[in-house]
Formats: C-alpha cells, structure tokens, sequence
C-alpha cells in the first residue's frame, strides 16, 4: 500500500502545481487557457534541453529557476500578443478560449521543429527522455531510504505555494491581482493597472505551470505530447475548485491523484475493475462533484432551486406531452 | 496535372461530415449558447451504432456466426457486402436512424449537467462525458472493444465501379448536409431561433419571460446531438471502420475551430469554416511537396501555420469570417427592412462600379464632371 | 377591489440570514404600488420569491388567487407577472424588434417541430409584429426597431423593458428600480409612461423605487420593508410621515 | 508636369503588370506562331534524346506519425525512410535504370482523419504507393479508400491479426502479431517459467497480443493472467503498483510486458523501484525495444537483474540488416528502432515493384509487387507475403540490454525459428 500513498503524494503535488496556476489565470482573466499544457510541456523540457546542450548534470535550483522563466516568458508573450489585444477588442471568453486553442497548436508544433531541428543537430533522441539531475538516489533519513526525488517535490511544491501565498497576499502587487479577479471594474477605478496586472498573473501562472513540468519530469519521461496528455486531469482538478478556489483546486488535485492512484487500485482489488478504467475513474469523479456539489465559481447557470427539480420536470412534461 | 474531379470526390464527403458535425455544434454554442465540448461523444456514438448495426444485420442474416471483431467476420462481410442492393440501402436508412436516436438520447441525457453548471463547467463536463465514453467503448465487448469494428458495408457496395460507388456516396452525404443546412436554416430564421439566441444571452432573463429554458435546451441538444451522430454514421460508412481511438478531444477542438472562423451564430459561416479548414489542410500540403528537404520538417509548419490563422482571424475579425446578422422573420417585412441586406449589395456593386469608372476616367485624363475629384480641387 | 397579488407570511433565510420574515403584503388590481427600504432590506429578495427564483421557506403567494409560490420562473411569467431587473437585461446583440418579440407567450413558432414549417407561425408573427410596431410608434420610438439593444439608451432600455410586459400580456408588472441610472426629467417620463400604461392596459405595476421623491407623486400605496420585515404601510402621505420609516431610513442609510 | 507623373506611374505599373502576364503567358504556351516551324523541329529531336535519356521521377507517399503519440519513433522512422529513398536511387543508378524515386512525407498526427487527409493528397498527386501509416487503426481508417482507388499500402508496422484479409491492397512488410505472440510464449516457457501476468496495452495491439499469447502459453502448458492498462495516460506509477500486488497475489514466476516504447520505459521506471516486481522474471515483445530509455543507468541495471528478455521480428542471419544498423548509427548516434528493417524493405520493395510494373498504374504495381517480394532479400530477410498480404517468414530474434564495451546497448542474445528458441551464452 505504500507505494499506492506514496504516488498519491507524487501526484496531488504534481496536480496542484499545474492546476493552481491554470486556476489562478482563469480567475484573475477569464481566459480558459487551453495552452496551459504547453507551459508545462515546455518546462519540463528546459531542464532536460539544458542538460543534453551543455551535457552536464543540471541542478535542482537552476533546472526550476530556468523552467520558471521560460514559462514566464511565454505566458508573458501568450498574454502581449494574443490576449491583451483580444481582451482590449471586448472579446467574449469563448473567442479567448479558442484563441487560446490556436496558441496552442501554434508553440506545440513550433517547438516540435526547434526539437527535431535539436535532434538531428545533437544526434541523440530528445522526443522522449528526462533531465540529467545532480541530486543523489536516495537519502537516508531516520533509518529509511526515501526517494531523493520525492523530497525534492514535496519540498519544491510547499515552497511554491507558500510563496504565492505570500505573494497574494501580502505584496502589493499580489493584492492587485486578487483585487483586479475579484471586481476588475473596481480595481480599475482604484488606479490599479489592469493589463501590468494581468501581465504579472501571466507570468506566475506560466511559471508556475512550467515547474509542475519540471516536477513531471522528476518522475517519469517527457515528451511534447506530456502537457496535452495531462491537461484534462489538469483541468478536472480546477473544476473541483469552481476554477476561483486555489486552496480548493488543490484540494482538487488531491482527489483526483487519489481516485487514480487509490480508489482504482481499491476497485480492481474487491471488484475487479480493469486498471485501464483510470482515466474514466477521474473523469466520473468530477461528473460526480460537479452534479452533487456543484463548486462554488459555477455559476452562471439557472437559479439554483431551479436545477433541483428541472430534470423530473422536464420529463414529466415530455412524457405527457408525447405519450 | 491537377484532377478537379477526383479532389472534389475525396474531398467533399469528409468536407460534407464535418460541415454537419460544425453546423450541429453551432446551432448549440452559436445560438443557444451551450459550449459542448464533448461533440465527439455523439459523433462517435452514431459511428458505433452505424457500424454494429449494419455489421450484426449483415452477419445474421447471411447466417455466418463469427464475432463482431474477427478477420473471419471482415472477410465475410467483404464477400456479401455487394450482393443485395436493397439490403445495403435499407441498413444504411436503419443505421442512421438508430445513430440519430441513440446519439440524440444521449444528448438529451446529458443536458441535465446544463442545468446545473454555468458555460465554462458546461464544457469540461460534456468533454469528461466525452473521453469517459471513449474509454467504456475499448472496454465493451459488443462493438469490438479495442479491436474496433472493419467492414462496415457501404451503402453503394453493389455498385462495382468504385468511381461511381463513390460519387453516390458523396452525392448523399451532401444531400444531408444541404438538408441539415436548411432544417437549421429554418429553425434559426423563426421565433425558435430567436429565443435560442436569448438564451445564449442571458438564460435567467429569457426564463424571466415564460421560456422554458432546461426544455428548449434539452431538445435542441437532442436534434443536434442526433444529427452529429448520423455525421458519425455517416463517417463509419465511409470509412468501412470504426475505432474508439478515433474519437478523441482532438476532433471536437476541430470543429469548434470551424465554427469560431467561419462565424458563430451563423449557419453559412459554419460551413465556411469547415470548409476552410478542411482545404488549409490540402493547401497546406503543397508544402510538403515543394519543400521535402528541408532542416526542419514542413510538417510542423503547417500545424503552426493552422494556429497561427486561428489566433490571427480571432484578432482582426473576432465574430468570425461571416459575422452574425439579425434572424430573417416575416416582422421585418412590417418594417419595411425585408429586403434591406439586397439593396445594400446592390447599392455596394453601384458604389464599386462608380469607383472604377472614376479610376478609368482619372487613368485616361477625361473629365468626370461630377464628384470631389483632382481635377475638381484644381478648378478652384 | 379584489388584490391581484397576496403574499402571505413569507419567509427566506440564506444560511443564517434571514432575508425575509414573515412578510405578508397585498397589491391590489389596477394599482401602482411602491416598495421601498434601504439596501438589504429584502426588496429584491421579496422579488424574487413572487417570481419564482426562490421557494419560501415559510408562507405563500397567491396571485389572482391561485397559489403560485413554488413555481418556476417561466411558469410565473405565463400566469401573467412580468418583472425587470435592477440592470437591465436585455439581450444586447439582439434588435429591439426581437427583443420585443421574444416577449408574447406561447408563440407556436417557439416549438422545436413547427419552427421549421413557416406556414404554421406566420400569421401570428406579422400580426405581433404589427402589435410591436403600434407599440413603438405610440412612443414615437418606432425608428429604433433595428437598433442593436446595447446600443439603445438609458431612457429607451427602460421604455423597451417595460413595454415588453404589454406584449407578454402581463396583468402585473414587478419592476426592480426603474429609474436607477438615468436622469431626474427620464425617470419622470418613465413614471408618466407607467401611469398611461397602466390606463391603457388596465395592469398593476409594483414598483421597487429608492427615488422617493419621484415614486410618491404616481403610487396608491407604498409598502416599506426594513431588515427582511414590513415596517410600514399605507398611502405616500402616511409613510411619509410615520416615524418607524423616517428613522430607519436615517439610520440605515 | 507633375499633375501627369501620377498618372504615368500608374500606366508603368499597370504596363508592367500586363507585361509580366503576357510574358508568362508567352512561356508557359509551348509553341509560338513566329518561330513554330523552327521550334517544332528543335524539339522534337529534343524529346527523342530526352527519353533516351531522360530519367523518369516517381513519387511515393509516406506517412509517418511525427507528431501525436508515436512521435519518439517517427521521427527516427523519417531518417530511416530518407536513408532508404537514398539507397534505392543508388540501386537504381547502380542498375542502369533511368528511375528516380523521391518521397513525400506526410505527417498523420497519429490520428486516422489526418491519415486518411494524406492518403486523398497523394492521390490527387497521382501518387499510387504508400508506406506507412504506423498504427493499425489508422490502417483501417484508410483502407476502404485506398481499395478504392487501388493505391497501393505498405505499413511497416501495423501488425494487428484483424487486418489479415486477402485481396486488398494493404501489404504489410511485418509478420502478425500472431506468429509473435508465439516466439515470446516459447521463449517465456524455454526460461521455465509457467505462471506469468500479461501487462499489456489496452488497445487493438495489446489486446490481440495477450490474446494469442494466451492461447499459445496455455498449448505449452502455462497460465497467463491479462492485465492491461489505458494508453492515453502519460505516466503509469498506479498502474505498476497495482501489477505487484497482483503479482504478489497470483504468485506468479514472471511479467510479460506488452507496449510501445513511451509507456513501456516509464512502466520500466516504476517497476525498477519496486523490490517484489525486481524478484521476477521479465519479458517483452517488440514495442519497447529501441526505445533510449531502457539505456540509462537506472533502467538498465533492473533489466540485468530480471533478466528482462524480448521478442523482435527480426532475421538475425543477415549481412545486410548489420550493414543497414552500423550506417544508422553512423547517421544519428544511435542504434536504429523496432520496425526500421521492415521500413526499410517497405521502401525497397515499392521502388523496385514500380520499375517492375513499368507503369505507374496500382493494379499493375500490386501484381509486381508480389512478384518483387517472392525474389527480394532485404534487410528483414525474405520479403514474401502471404495471401493476405503480410510477411510470410517472419523470424524473430530475442533481445535484451548489455552492457557492451562500457555503455549500454541493445543486443540481440537468440532467435527463434521453427517453434525453437536458440539462446546464445
């Protein structure tokens, strides 16, 4: 059982360090961003470029450091010349959304070609690998061998939270940037530049995905596909937050990595559950949350008493209409 | 050199299926509003019904008694599949059928989540519907499981000229694209569409004068989702296949990008959409043939050119090519504005014709003598 | 006269607030009758229930004597209440016209089956055109019907708003704050217009108003809601001068 | 003056345009009235030196999966293709045939509408052979049109026993995964081993595999426990904890891994870290092998202590497949992947069936085409197909990794033939 708990931490860490960000842009720009997954794909790639470019083993901080700013500097451009120019024109958040969509297939494939082009320069396979880290195997701590790695995330996932904590809540910038999600009319009356705000928020969230990449990398092999194939966990789990919550989005992602590494394993032991059936598990639970609790930002829909009984009504309307 | 005719016959029957799958998805984000981003689940739904219905018929009633998914079933079926015309025809009516009922259930099942969820949820909850399909269909030994299902008999197998085989099957799928089209057509320019546009506008005001807005969102996704599901029927005929990996997210991110360039709330710009999109593809092709030696592969570069385009027609015409206009009822015609759009296209072609004339006389130094011109300024 | 709506001992909590509290009020047929209180008082709350966005927790409405607490909003609305919203809400992309249209209940041309077949909803749409059109022009704004209804302005929205009950053939009229946001001279043509309407139409309108000035010079009857309870009540002259209302505005706001 | 230089300029401009037009028009329109008599003679005998000269290009499709889920070995797939469009036009000079062959790749995304999308593009450029697509399922997507339209496809890779259908048009350079799933049962049976789970992927591959595997590990005697797992995921840690209490439960003597390489290598790195799974035996078919990851350290040593062994179709016995590896690895540093031998032949056997129809016309390629295969030896070994259009003669050799001359490296340690396994100590 302790390998199931010990991949259950793995992956509420890994989870929460995607999702919170992804959580943190929708709230603060309306943006569903479906090129999330690329910041995470990217980060999770510049530690491993960096390491095979200069063939040396990377450190831990520098591999962070770099992947944060290349997601930065990304999100950063996403938002210059793809959303601020579209949030400016009033668009709806559906334009943005599938603007987003574009953007994302556009750097995807774009840095498919940097990394073929890098392949055949380097003459070693790049598409599906990981980062040559400068960290021991193991570390012995009160008689027990613990996984290096599994520290390093634990620490590296409480590090980054509790600096955009305090971040959010104690710098001035941050409290902009809860005050522009919260009320952005307001804010702006307050003096408070919206666009630097958004840009700031960009750049975190973009940072931040990209070390949820570089946590990715720490346990298993990247490839460019790695952000696409995880955005939909990745994005149930801001769901279960009512994409508002970050504490919640990562209460999310903890529900999440337990359904996928411990109820399914439950399942399949007592009733026999193909394992295959993981991802269905995933998406179930968030159908789940979304039907019994609906979370707290989704709103927008009918009065609530409404939804209640509709379904039967519904029915029984039809029913008597056409029978 | 360049085959017209045999372009259009490959090209057109995808074009045809993914016109209707982008004409169903903007009836429901374009009018109504509803972002469903788990068109593929109907998609795939009528595909499956289409294929394991014709395939069981088929196999059942030539008597062979092989499992759905063998090699043993695909040759038989590749053995009776031409011999009775009338057979091939009436399973291929019954198939679309049962995909347009099957899907369309599933499609009104799925409105309860609309019910309860604002448009952001809406969407990621009809996408998890989506891949949980996808997965129960690997696992769901009927249609094959994993092995999907091969064979699937075309409509016009009897036909043994495959040119011809193929253009009547082409000519059909366009028939219900052009029926499709014009049902929604019909539905849009009534007080139906009318009211679907409330909704997409502000559903708690539309409910605030008397439309019952869950009833009316229900129905709509059970039409559209039925109709994606004969687009799905239709593409499991054309292909004689069906996989579950073919029906991924990736297919309904497709379609939504149709909608959104050709126009949301648009009928035509949905086809336009489609059809641009569908082309880019082929167009873009060229470079693979001009550039085949290149660093770095021209593949990539027509994956970034489609997103670039994507993100560029958003900025510079973010209601799409073809913007919305004013539903056309018989009420504008109290108004006297019936016929407002053709007088403007004609006043428009007045105006262009003008200029040119302008422009020839400017050209050829001959006094217009009339209009602000250079001539006039130097008169003075 | 016979009330045209009865809400009786009506009370709504939200989690430990009660917004409302055994609140019981009648607004009698072919009347204008005012609501008004400070902020949070329950106004809109109380709205909301007669509307059927909310289920009382405790009491009824009944409205021309049948019981309709429990209902659905568009149920409510085909009994024959219309009501506004504090901002308004109309649908902007669309034209007046169609705004205006979208109000008639029951159109047949609103089913999914016969929305296809034009012949079935034809005549009735250019006969409520037509009733659009007198509409418009009786207000002389018959120019504004293609006009895109974000574009429209403040006083017009109003207009359109309240007319659109007309159309719906609503008897009562519930409207949220009328004059929020448009000038001193607007509000009062706006409230000139309620009274023609209500002439005209024969309807009863009941009015949540924080502009007491402009609201006492064309109600009946004013009802004052003060932390969820009813406070006062009685003609403006009464209210105005009942020292329970004058304190709580004072010490409210 | 001035007030005409407008008006001059845009008469230039409008000259130029129609200059430009005429002038394109005038060259690309072959004969002029003016020099007719004179051009007509010029080249007239220019055609008849031509075509004794001339050289005649062809073109052949490929699509490849470049980007989407097998995108590792796509990409190395391209340069194998390019080094097998370059040797067949070595051969082809080498031979004296005016021929030249020039491949168009096509990126399918792993997806079957793309794939299908390439297939209708080469048709329209008259393109009439194809190799590729990789999976089986976009194999089926398109096979329907290329019937159709007798293009003929070759897949280097699609081993599904579900397309094993006769007269068609799909030709597949690879055995079935049939022949496969018995090499790997004999091999797990010659280790002494009669208990083992079958972790394997939930898709057409997996699934087919495990099921033959079954029956033919049941014929040796053994019993076999199926366990699959989703393929669209991206890592497998749960799945890998679940596979050893499984094991530990069932008591079994080892696991058969079925996968691709991706998924294979990070089930691998999971494994690795688990003491009970390093206890057992391993075994694997072809899917992973190739695949960089097994090469590092970690990795590597787990293989050394399960002493992990796997299936490949693959004739061991052959100067042309080391020939084929040593130039590979001279190209890219690397050994070449699963299924480059069958690409290989795929390419070869295309070319030289075209020059042996003589016409560029896909009935005709198909009928030489199984003349081409019946007398080609390549780099697979005998190229045959049988009725159905797969490789008849498909010969697997086992792998495992080694360490060789201080790194890691794929090395082939045995072959199986004839229902016998030959393992070389």
């Amino acid at each position: 059982m302790t390998t199931e708990l010990i991949n259950t931490v793995w992956y509420a860490c890994i989870y929460g360090l995607m999702a919170v960000p992804l959580t943190l842009s929708y709230r603060t720009s309306k943006v569903l961003n479906f090129a999330h997954g690329v910041y995470v794909t990217i980060g999770a790639y510049i530690p491993v470029l960096i390491a095979k470019g200069f063939g040396i083993k990377i450190s831990p901080i520098l591999a962070v450091s770099a992947s944060f700013a290349t997601g930065a500097i990304i999100a950063m451009a996403s938002h210059t010349f793809v959303f601020s120019p579209l949030i400016k024109k009033k668009s709806t958040p559906v334009t943005l959304m599938i603007a987003s969509m574009g953007l994302w297939i556009f750097i995807k494939y774009a840095f498919y070609a940097v990394l073929g082009t890098l392949q055949k320069a380097w003459m070693t396979p790049i598409f599906y690998t990981s980062p040559n880290l400068e960290i021991p195997r193991l570390i012995s701590f009160m008689g027990m061998d613990i996984d290096a790695k599994l520290i390093l995330i634990i620490s590296l996932t409480a590090a980054t939270f509790s600096l955009l904590a305090f971040f959010l809540t104690k710098t001035k910038v941050g409290m902009a940037i809860r005050a522009i999600a919260d009320n952005p009319e307001l804010a702006q009356i307050t003096g408070i530049s919206r666009d630097k705000t958004l840009l700031v928020t960009w750049a975190i969230s973009g940072g931040v995905a990209a070390i949820g990449g570089f946590a990715w990398s720490l346990f298993a092999y990247v490839s460019p596909e790695t952000g696409d194939n995880v955005i939909l966990q990745v994005f149930a789990c801001s769901v279960i937050g009512g994409l508002i919550s970050l504490p919640i989005t990562f209460v999310g992602s903890v529900i999440i990595s337990s359904t996928e590494n411990l109820l399914i394993v439950f399942l399949n032991r007592y009733l026999g559950v193909e394992l295959s059936f993981r991802p269905f598990l995933s998406f179930f639970v968030l159908l789940l949350t979304i039907l019994i609790r609906p979370p707290a930002g989704a709103g927008g829909g009918l009065p609530y008493r409404y939804r209640l009984r509709s379904i039967f009504r519904v029915f029984q309307r039809e029913v008597k209409k056409n029978v | 050199m360049f085959d017209i005719l045999s372009f259009l016959i490959s090209w057109l029957p995808l074009f045809g299926i993914y016109a209707i799958l982008s004409l169903c998805l903007n009836m429901e984000v374009g009018y109504a509003g509803m972002a469903n981003f788990g068109l593929v689940a109907f998609y795939g739904i009528g595909a499956f019904v289409a294929g394991y219905t014709s395939i069981t018929i088929f196999l059942t009633i030539y008597g062979y008694n092989y499992p759905i998914y063998s090699p043993e079933a695909i040759i038989a079926m590749g053995r009776v599949a031409g011999k009775t015309p009338w057979l091939n025809i009436s399973v291929f009516i019954l198939s679309l059928i049962l995909a347009f009922l099957i899907a369309g259930l599933a499609g009104y099942l799925v409105s309860y989540p609309t019910l309860r969820v604002g448009p952001a949820f809406l969407g990621i909850t009809i996408l998890s519907f989506g891949e949980m399909l996808r997965v129960f269909m690997k696992h769901f030994a009927p249609t094959g499981g994993a092995y999907g299902m091969l064979g699937i008999p075309h409509p016009f197998a009897w036909i043994p000229d495959s040119a011809i085989k193929n253009t009547s099957f082409l000519i059909l799928t366009l028939a219900i694209l052009i029926g499709v089209l014009i049902y929604f057509e019909l539905l849009a320019n009534s007080p139906y569409g009318r009211v679907l546009k409330s909704i997409r506008e502000d559903e708690t005001a539309s409910l605030c004068i008397g439309k019952p807005v869950p009833q009316i969102k229900a129905r709509l996704l059970f039409v559209a989702s039925g109709i994606s599901g004969v687009a799905g029927a239709l593409y499991a005929f054309y292909l004689g296949a069906v996989t579950p990996d073919m029906f991924i997210t990736a297919v309904t991110f497709e379609v939504w990008s149709m909608v959104i360039l050709g126009g949301r709330g648009n009928n035509f710009g949905a086809l336009l959409g489609a059809s641009v999109f569908s082309l880019l593809n082929r167009v873009t092709s060229i470079l693979n043939f001009l550039f085949s030696d290149l660093p770095i592969d021209p593949n990539y570069f027509r994956w970034m050119i489609t997103g670039a385009l994507i993100v560029i027609i958003l900025m510079y015409k973010p209601k799409g090519i073809i913007a919305e206009k004013p539903i056309k009822t018989e009420a504008w015609k109290i108004f006297g504005a019936y016929g407002e759009t053709r007088r403007k296209l004609i006043a428009a072609i007045l105006r262009i014709i003008n200029y040119l004339k302008r422009a020839i006389y400017w050209l050829i130094g001959r006094e217009t003598g009339y209009g602000p011109d250079i001539k006039g300024s130097k008169r003075e | 006269m016979d009330p045209i709506l009865r809400v009786q001992n009506v009370s709504k909590k939200f989690g430990g607030v009660e917004a409302l509290k055994d609140v019981s009020l009648e607004v009698k047929r072919g009347s204008v009758t005012g609501l008004i209180g400070p902020n949070g008082s329950g106004k809109s709350t109380l709205f909301n229930v007669i509307t059927g966005f909310y289920k009382p927790d405790f009491g009824s409405v009944y409205f021309e004597g049948k019981r309709i607490d429990g209902l659905n909003p568009d149920e409510v609305y085909n009994m024959g209440i219309a009501r506004t919203f504090q901002t308004p809400r109309l649908f902007g992309p669309l034209t007046t016209l169609e705004n205006m249209m979208l109000s008639p209940k029951g159109q047949k041309g609103e089913s999914l089956l016969k929305a296809p077949l034009r012949k079935t909803w034809l005549n009735e749409e250019i006969q409520l055109a037509n009733e659009v059109k007198n509409l418009l022009k009786e207000f002389d704004m018959d120019g504004l019907y293609k006009m895109f209804a974000s574009d429209l302005s403040g006083g017009h929205v109003k207009m359109v708003e309240t007319s659109k009950g007309i159309l719906g053939r609503a008897k009562l009229i519930l409207l949220d704050e009328p004059t929020a946001g448009v000038h001193y001279a607007v509000g009062k043509n706006l409230f000139e217009y309620i009274n023609y309407l209500r002439k005209t139409y024969n309807l009863t309108f009941f009015i949540i108003e924080h502009r007491i000035d402009l609201l006492f010079d064309y109600v009946d009857y004013v009802y004052v809601l003060h932390m969820g309870r009813l406070l006062s009540e009685g003609t403006p002259e009464e209210v105005a001068s009942d020292p329970k209302v004058i304190e709580a505005y004072i010490g409210g706001a | 003056m001035s007030a005409q230089m407008p008006r001059l300029l845009a008469f230039l401009v409008i000259g130029l345009v129609i200059g430009a037009g005429v002038a394109y028009a005038y060259t690309s329109s072959v004969m002029s009235t003016t020099y007719a008599d004179l051009n007509t003679k010029i080249s007239q005998l220019q055609s008849q030196i031509n075509k004794l000269n001339q050289t005649v290009e062809y073109s052949i499709g490929v699509t490849l999966p470049l980007t989407g889920a097998l995108t590792d070995v796509g990409v190395q797939w391209r340069t194998v293709v390019e080094m097998a469009f370059e040797d067949l036009n070595k051969e082809m000079q080498k031979y004296r045939m005016r021929v030249k062959f020039t491949p168009i790749i096509q990126d399918d995304k792993t997806t079957d509408t793309q794939a299908l999308a390439n297939v209708q593009t080469f048709h329209q450029a008259g393109i009439k052979v194809i190799i590729g697509p990789a999976a089986s399922f976009q194999v089926k997507a398109i096979k329907s049109y290329v019937d159709d339209n007798k293009i003929v496809v070759l897949s280097p890779s699609s081993t599904a026993p579900t397309l094993a259908i006769p007269d068609d048009y799909i030709y597949r350079t690879v055995g079935s995964d049939a022949g496969q799933a018995k090499a790997l049962a004999a091999l797990v049976k010659s280790q002494g081993i009669n208990k083992v789970i079958v972790f394997h992927r939930d898709d057409e591959y997996g699934v087919a595999f495990e099921d033959f595997f079954e029956r033919e590990f049941s014929a040796l005697g053994g019993a076999s426990i199926g366990m699959k797992y989703d393929v669209t995921r991206e890592d497998f840690a749960s799945e890998v904890a679940q596979l050893s209490a499984r094991a530990r439960q069932e008591d079994v003597e080892g696991i058969v891994i079925i996968t691709f390489d991706t998924d294979g290598v990070n089930i691998l790195s999971h494994a690795r870290k688990d003491s009970y799974l390093a206890s057992l035996k391993w075994f694997s078919s072809e899917g992973i092998h190739g695949a960089m990851g097994l090469l590092g350290e970690d990795i590597a040593t787990f293989i050394q202590k399960t002493n992990l062994l796997g299936t490949r179709p693959l004739f061991r016995e052959n100067p042309l497949l080391h020939a084929f590896a040593s130039q590979y690895k001279d190209k890219t540093g690397i050994d070449p992947p699963v299924f480059s031998a069958n690409l290989y032949d795929a390419v070869m056997l295309a070319g030289w069936a075209v020059v042996r129809a003589g016409v560029y016309d896909g009935e005709a390629i198909r009928s030489a085409l199984d003349e081409v295969a019946k007398n080609y030896y390549g780099v697979s070994g005998l190229t045959m197909f049988d009725e159905n259009g797969d490789k008849l003669f498909q010969d697997y050799s086992v792998w495992t990794v080694k360490l060789v001359s201080g790194e890691y490296r794929y090395v082939d340690v045995g072959s199986y033939s004839g229902g016998v396994i030959t393992l070389e100590e």
